[in-house]
């Protein structure tokens, strides 16, 4: 009797892991701070996320039929996608908002490019900055009339209001702030960025499970934090406390979640050191002389745009040479 | 020799006579385009001014570093315009012509120029919204945003544009007060 | 090559904004609205007629090794001519479309039909080839600048078209939107084309 | 301890526990062996014998043809049956000796054992070894002569011996290590010998702390060898990362162990330099682990050369109903085979069956640039970004990233969570980036 069997080339045994568990691993790392967003912001914040999560997995289907390939849909990329853009909408985000903003993740973010693998940019965080220069009135309305925060509502975010407050002298001093709550996430915002603590948890998990390595959050945090202290030193009364950079905002959930994409980050640990730096650093500056409250979405975008760069200039170091090996050698 | 000497000649000979039929043209629309400059400002004067019959940018009066023009109906003045500027606002310069009758109410506001966001900074610039600076004067109102305590609404998710706008308008009003009398403009019926 | 093949060459097949990709900077900068690239098409297209004329009629008078200051020497000309004109007569477009009136002297379309085709063509064929270039570019900035318009305002020449409740989607008015429209368009026209060859 | 880490490398569990602490049984005569002519890296052997003639076990069948060849041995007695194509490990079919053995196990008149072979003359062990037709026992076959004879510009001041057997699964070095050792200590010596070295070193990974044990018993009792407990990290037991290990001297790219003035030999190799030294025995029989959850008995065998992948599995009670998979070699460097026809060589360290639920189906995802398989490359590389230039044909940019230095490790297709085969691609830029090396020289 003579049996058949598989050929392929070695080595014959993996490590288990795909991109399914992946994905589907992110997904999970995430709920938590979900969760705490739907309690905080109610009924609202529920509809966003299940209408920005359904566009995005609905657009992914589309596009693969379009296209002419095998379905995507179950590797969790989509899903994760929408997840991670409804987490960076505000509760009172509108339907129609939602849908537009999770198709357009999926289809100018990710699938023109070729589907996953090929984005040079975080799906979620094109359509986010999409979303936020086409409807920045939407997209600034942090007003919340269900959930936890309903009855103390709060019509921006500390930051916005900081950037107000300190853009015009005339108004005096600043609110006072409560880092504890802060970092617990008692605070208006988007969906998923209130609580750094849940999303440190979720990430400790990633990290754990070997997913996302530190070297990004690290040095993206620890950029932020360095100079938002230094011009904090300089000027207490120009600029903001760096702990309230640190505990608001969307630092948190871009730089353990957005940043560190694996698709959108360099391949090798010093060009992820340089990556995260280079997204500190034009955070910081955003946020301080920047038009805009928030840098933490266009930093990582325009350092995605490096990426290719950071990576051609970060050849690992090859076995066998003091020093890396020049092009052409 | 007789190549580069050809070459000269002709390029010299295309460039003079793109540069006589230019000047014909220059001539022809010279007088056109100042015109349509004119009315582009007179425009923006007639919009924020009641109606007059005199010629506004004629019977201008600097003063003060501004110049102002000056509204007159049957040889009353009716109205005075000038512009305005604000760098406080969200993208850089604002510009804006206000028009106040003698005794410094306004009577309208409008945008020249400005750089904030479309549709969320630049809903300042509507008719809408300019309309509530109307009637107004620098002593019966309080010339700040609502959010700031004052009497003049800003615009949802964007507090500074309207903020710069009316700090500028108000800036206006207070040089136009203190050049009224130089002017020799009569303040109010008296 | 017939008279009518060299009029509708520009209008599809050679299509400079879709099929050429030339004088991609007006393209991309002056359509937020479809009037203002029927404007800069209709601005660009008579100094494309001008331009070939002229240098079709000079072909054989000017040396090469000076044929492209001569020619470039002619396209300002003309498009100095169209700038002081609309100043004078077309005030607001003029005021919207600003710099890239002057910059027209730099589109690719005008100087590669200069070289590509006035200058080893009969003066006929070269007005006919800018007459169809110029309305296909204006044609193609028409296109880009309603679907633009359409999105980002709700409107096409200023007509409302989704009523009053629409949210503009603003990314669509700003430089981001046009990228974003000319690559779906040209991804469709891309499409579209190699369907017909295939067939 | 093996003070100097290499970079990268992985983790893959051992799966040893299987066959680690069971003794080398020996295989039973099979009915028919075959023995191909190509059992090493470089000229196939030339048959000397034709069909009919009657072989004895340890004659010569195929003798070497070029400096970089060894002869074959018939490694039983029998009759040629035919002298043709036949499967090989490699995966064409290529020519070998067809072998019906007769079950009498006749010998043929052995080589002349060495008198005083610890102190005997370089040359005539050299020789020996050429004679007996030893070849590189690890895996990777190439003839032993010919890496103990390194041009004079190339002085060798250290001598390792590799018992690091790092690829999951595979446990045969690790009993020769605790059956053999004495031999294996004196088989260095001869290769000291060779060198005119004092002291040579022994790798051997720290998951087996028994085979340590006992070569650092024997290193005590004959002194001439230094014992390196190395971590336990895979690729430990390739040439290069073992000696970095060792000796903390890293071979320069696409350089020989010979430049750093190091020779490895497996420990396998030492046994059979040894007997071919001592009993004049030709390399004919070897031991392999027969594995994986596809058998039924998982078993280390001491195997004759020819004899098919059938028979050893047969020793193990056989493929269990499930097994889907069978390869040569280890699960991470091995060769999957399509049928137990083919015959086991020189080089078969072992025999792994993989049933059904641990083999991977085929079809990959787009790489999604996670970089694991950036950090795992113990040689530095980036294999991504080769398997992406050569997937756009782009040989040159491949050369320039230093697709020649992969050692096929299969580490980065390990880790890779697209499941794409990079090893397999990094093959075929290697062998493109020769291509065209050599036409730009020529």
């Amino acid at each position: 009797m003579s049996r058949t069997f598989f050929i392929t080339s070695s080595p014959h045994v993996n490590d288990g892991d795909s991109i399914f568990r992946i994905m589907w691993s992110v997904v999970g790392a995430l709920l938590p701070a979900t969760l705490w967003g739907f309690y905080l912001f109610g009924m609202p914040a529920v509809r966003v996320t299940l209408f920005t999560v359904a566009a995005a997995v609905l657009a992914e289907a589309a596009a693969n039929k379009m296209r002419g390939r095998a379905d995507t849909t179950l590797d969790g990329s989509a899903v994760l996608t929408g997840l991670l853009l409804a987490l960076n909408l505000p509760p009172s985000a509108p339907w129609w908002l939602c849908v537009f903003g999770g198709a357009a993740a999926i289809l100018l973010g990710k699938q023109v490019f070729g589907g996953l693998g090929h984005n040079p940019f975080n799906p979620a965080l094109v359509a986010r900055v999409l979303l936020l220069v086409s409807f920045p009135a939407f997209m600034t309305d942090w007003a919340v009339d269900a959930g936890y925060l309903a009855d103390a509502v709060s019509s921006a975010t500390v930051l916005g209001e900081a950037k107000t407050f300190l853009m015009t002298p005339a108004l005096g001093a600043l609110p006072d702030v409560d880092y504890l709550d802060l970092f617990i996430g008692f605070r208006a915002g988007c969906i998923g960025e209130v609580s750094p603590l849940l999303l440190l948890a979720g990430a400790a998990y990633l990290y754990w499970r070997r997913i996302i390595t530190i070297d990004i959050p690290l040095a993206f945090i620890a950029t932020v934090f360095v100079i938002t202290t230094a011009a904090w030193g300089f000027a207490p009364e120009k600029y903001l406390n760096p702990m309230a950079h640190l505990m608001t905002g969307g630092l948190m959930i871009g730089a353990l979640f957005m940043a560190t994409d694996m698709v959108t980050s360099p391949l090798n640990t010093k060009g992820r050191w340089i990556f995260g730096l280079g997204c500190g650093l034009l955070t910081a500056v955003i946020r301080l002389w920047g038009g805009y409250p928030e840098g933490v979405s266009f930093s990582i975008l325009l350092m995605n745009a490096c990426v290719p760069l950071i990576d051609r200039y970060t050849k690992p170091r090859k076995f066998g040479l003091a020093a890396p090996a020049k092009g052409g050698g | 020799m007789k190549d580069i000497s050809r070459m000269v000649l002709v390029l010299a000979t295309v460039c003079l006579a793109a540069a006589l039929g230019l000047s014909k043209i220059y001539d022809m629309t010279k007088a056109p385009i100042a015109e349509a400059m004119r009315q582009e400002k007179l425009s923006a004067i007639k919009a924020v001014l009641p109606a007059y019959d005199n010629q506004p940018d004629v019977d201008a009066v600097d003063s003060g570093g501004a110049t102002y023009y000056i509204g007159m109906n049957e040889g009353t003045v009716n109205g005075v315009a000038f512009e305005v500027s604000s760098m406080q606002g969200y993208a850089g310069l604002i510009t804006a012509m206000v028009g106040v009758t003698p005794a410094g109410d306004v009577t309208g506001v409008r945008v020249l120029s400005h750089a904030e966001t479309p549709g969320l900074g630049a809903k300042f610039t509507g008719e809408e919204y300019l309309s509530m600076f109307k009637g107004k004067n620098l002593s019966a109102a309080k010339w700040a945003v609502k959010k700031d305590g004052g009497d003049f609404d800003q615009i949802t998710g964007a507090t500074i544009s309207p903020r710069a706008l009316v700090g500028a308008v108000k800036a206006g009003l207070e040089g136009f007060s203190r050049a009224a009398s130089s002017l020799g403009i009569v303040k109010g019926g008296e | 090559m017939g008279a009518v093949e060299n009029f509708t060459r520009g209008l599809f097949k050679e299509n400079p904004v879709f099929r050429l990709l030339l004088g991609m900077c007006p393209t991309l900068a002056v359509t937020t609205e479809a009037v203002n690239g029927l404007g800069m098409g209709l601005a660009t297209t008579f100094v494309l007629i001008c331009s070939n004329a002229v240098v079709s009629l000079l072909r054989n008078v000017i040396p090469a090794k000076v044929r492209i200051p001569c020619f470039i020497v002619i396209i300002a000309t003309f498009v100095t001519i169209v700038d002081l004109v609309m100043n004078a007569y077309l005030h607001d477009m003029h005021k919207t479309l600003g710099v890239f009136i002057p910059l027209i002297v730099v589109n690719c379309v005008i100087l590669g039909r200069a070289e590509a085709f006035a200058s080893r063509n009969n003066p006929l064929g070269s007005l006919l080839d800018g007459l169809g270039m110029g309305l296909g570019f204006t044609g193609s900035l028409m296109l880009l600048g309603s679907v633009r318009e359409l999105f980002g305002n709700g409107t096409i020449f200023g007509a409302s078209i989704f009523g009053g409740g629409y949210n503009p989607v603003i990314v669509m008015i700003l430089p981001p939107g046009a990228f974003i429209t000319l690559g779906i368009l040209l991804a469709i026209i891309n499409r579209l084309a190699s369907a017909k060859r295939a067939s | 301890m093996g003070r100097h880490l290499f970079r990268g490398g992985i983790h893959p569990p051992d799966e040893k526990k299987r066959t680690a602490h069971l003794p080398t049984e020996v295989a039973p005569l099979p009915e028919l062996i075959f023995l191909p002519v190509s059992q090493h890296i470089g000229a196939p052997a030339k048959p000397a014998v034709k069909k009919g003639d009657k072989v004895l076990k340890g004659q010569v069948v195929a003798t070497a043809s070029g400096f970089v060849s060894v002869p074959i041995h018939a490694s039983t007695s029998g009759v040629v049956r035919s002298v043709g194509p036949y499967h090989h490990p490699m995966g064409a079919k290529q020519l070998a000796i067809e072998i019906e053995v007769d079950g009498e196990d006749l010998a043929a008149e052995p080589l002349a054992p060495i008198e005083d072979p610890l102190n005997a003359d370089p040359n005539v062990i050299k020789s020996r070894i050429l004679e007996a037709g030893i070849v590189g026992m690890g895996g990777a076959t190439f003839p032993t002569h010919v890496k103990l004879s390194p041009p004079p510009e190339s002085p060798i001041d250290s001598v390792i011996l590799n018992g690091v057997e790092c690829e999951p699964f595979l446990t045969a070095d690790h009993r020769l290590m605790l059956e053999r050792g004495d031999d294996i200590m004196c088989g260095l010596k001869l290769i000291l010998n060779i060198f005119g070295l004092e002291r040579g070193y022994i790798g051997i990974e720290m998951n087996k702390p028994d085979a340590i044990a006992e070569m650092a018993r024997f290193a005590t009792e004959r002194g001439w060898c230094d014992i390196r407990g190395l971590e336990v990290r895979y690729p430990q037991g390739a040439e290069k990362q073992l000696i970095h290990a060792i000796l903390g001297r890293d071979v320069p790219s696409g350089a020989l162990p010979m430049a750093v003035g190091t020779v490895v030999q497996n420990v396998a190799t030492a046994v059979a330099i040894w007997e071919a030294v001592t009993k004049g025995k030709p390399l004919i029989e070897r031991v392999a682990t027969v594995t994986g959850d596809g058998v039924k008995e998982p078993k280390n065998i001491l195997i004759r050369t020819g004899m098919t992948l059938q028979h050893l599995v047969d020793q193990a009670g056989g493929l269990t109903d499930d097994c889907q998979k069978v390869i040569m070699g280890g699960p991470m460097m091995g060769m999957a085979q399509h049928t137990l026809e083919v015959p086991a060589t020189k080089g078969t360290s072992g025999v792994l069956c993989l049933p059904a639920a641990e083999v991977r189906a085929t079809g990959h995802r787009d790489c999604i640039s996670c970089g694991r398989c950036v950090s795992a490359c113990p040689m530095g590389l980036s294999p991504t970004t080769i398997f992406n230039l050569i997937d756009k044909d782009k040989v040159a940019e491949a050369d320039e990233w230093s697709a020649l230095d992969c050692i096929e490790c299969g580490s980065c297709s390990y880790v890779c969570p697209a499941w794409i085969p990079l090893v397999q691609y990094i093959r075929y830029a290697k062998g493109r980036v020769m291509a065209r090396r050599r036409e730009l020289k020529g």
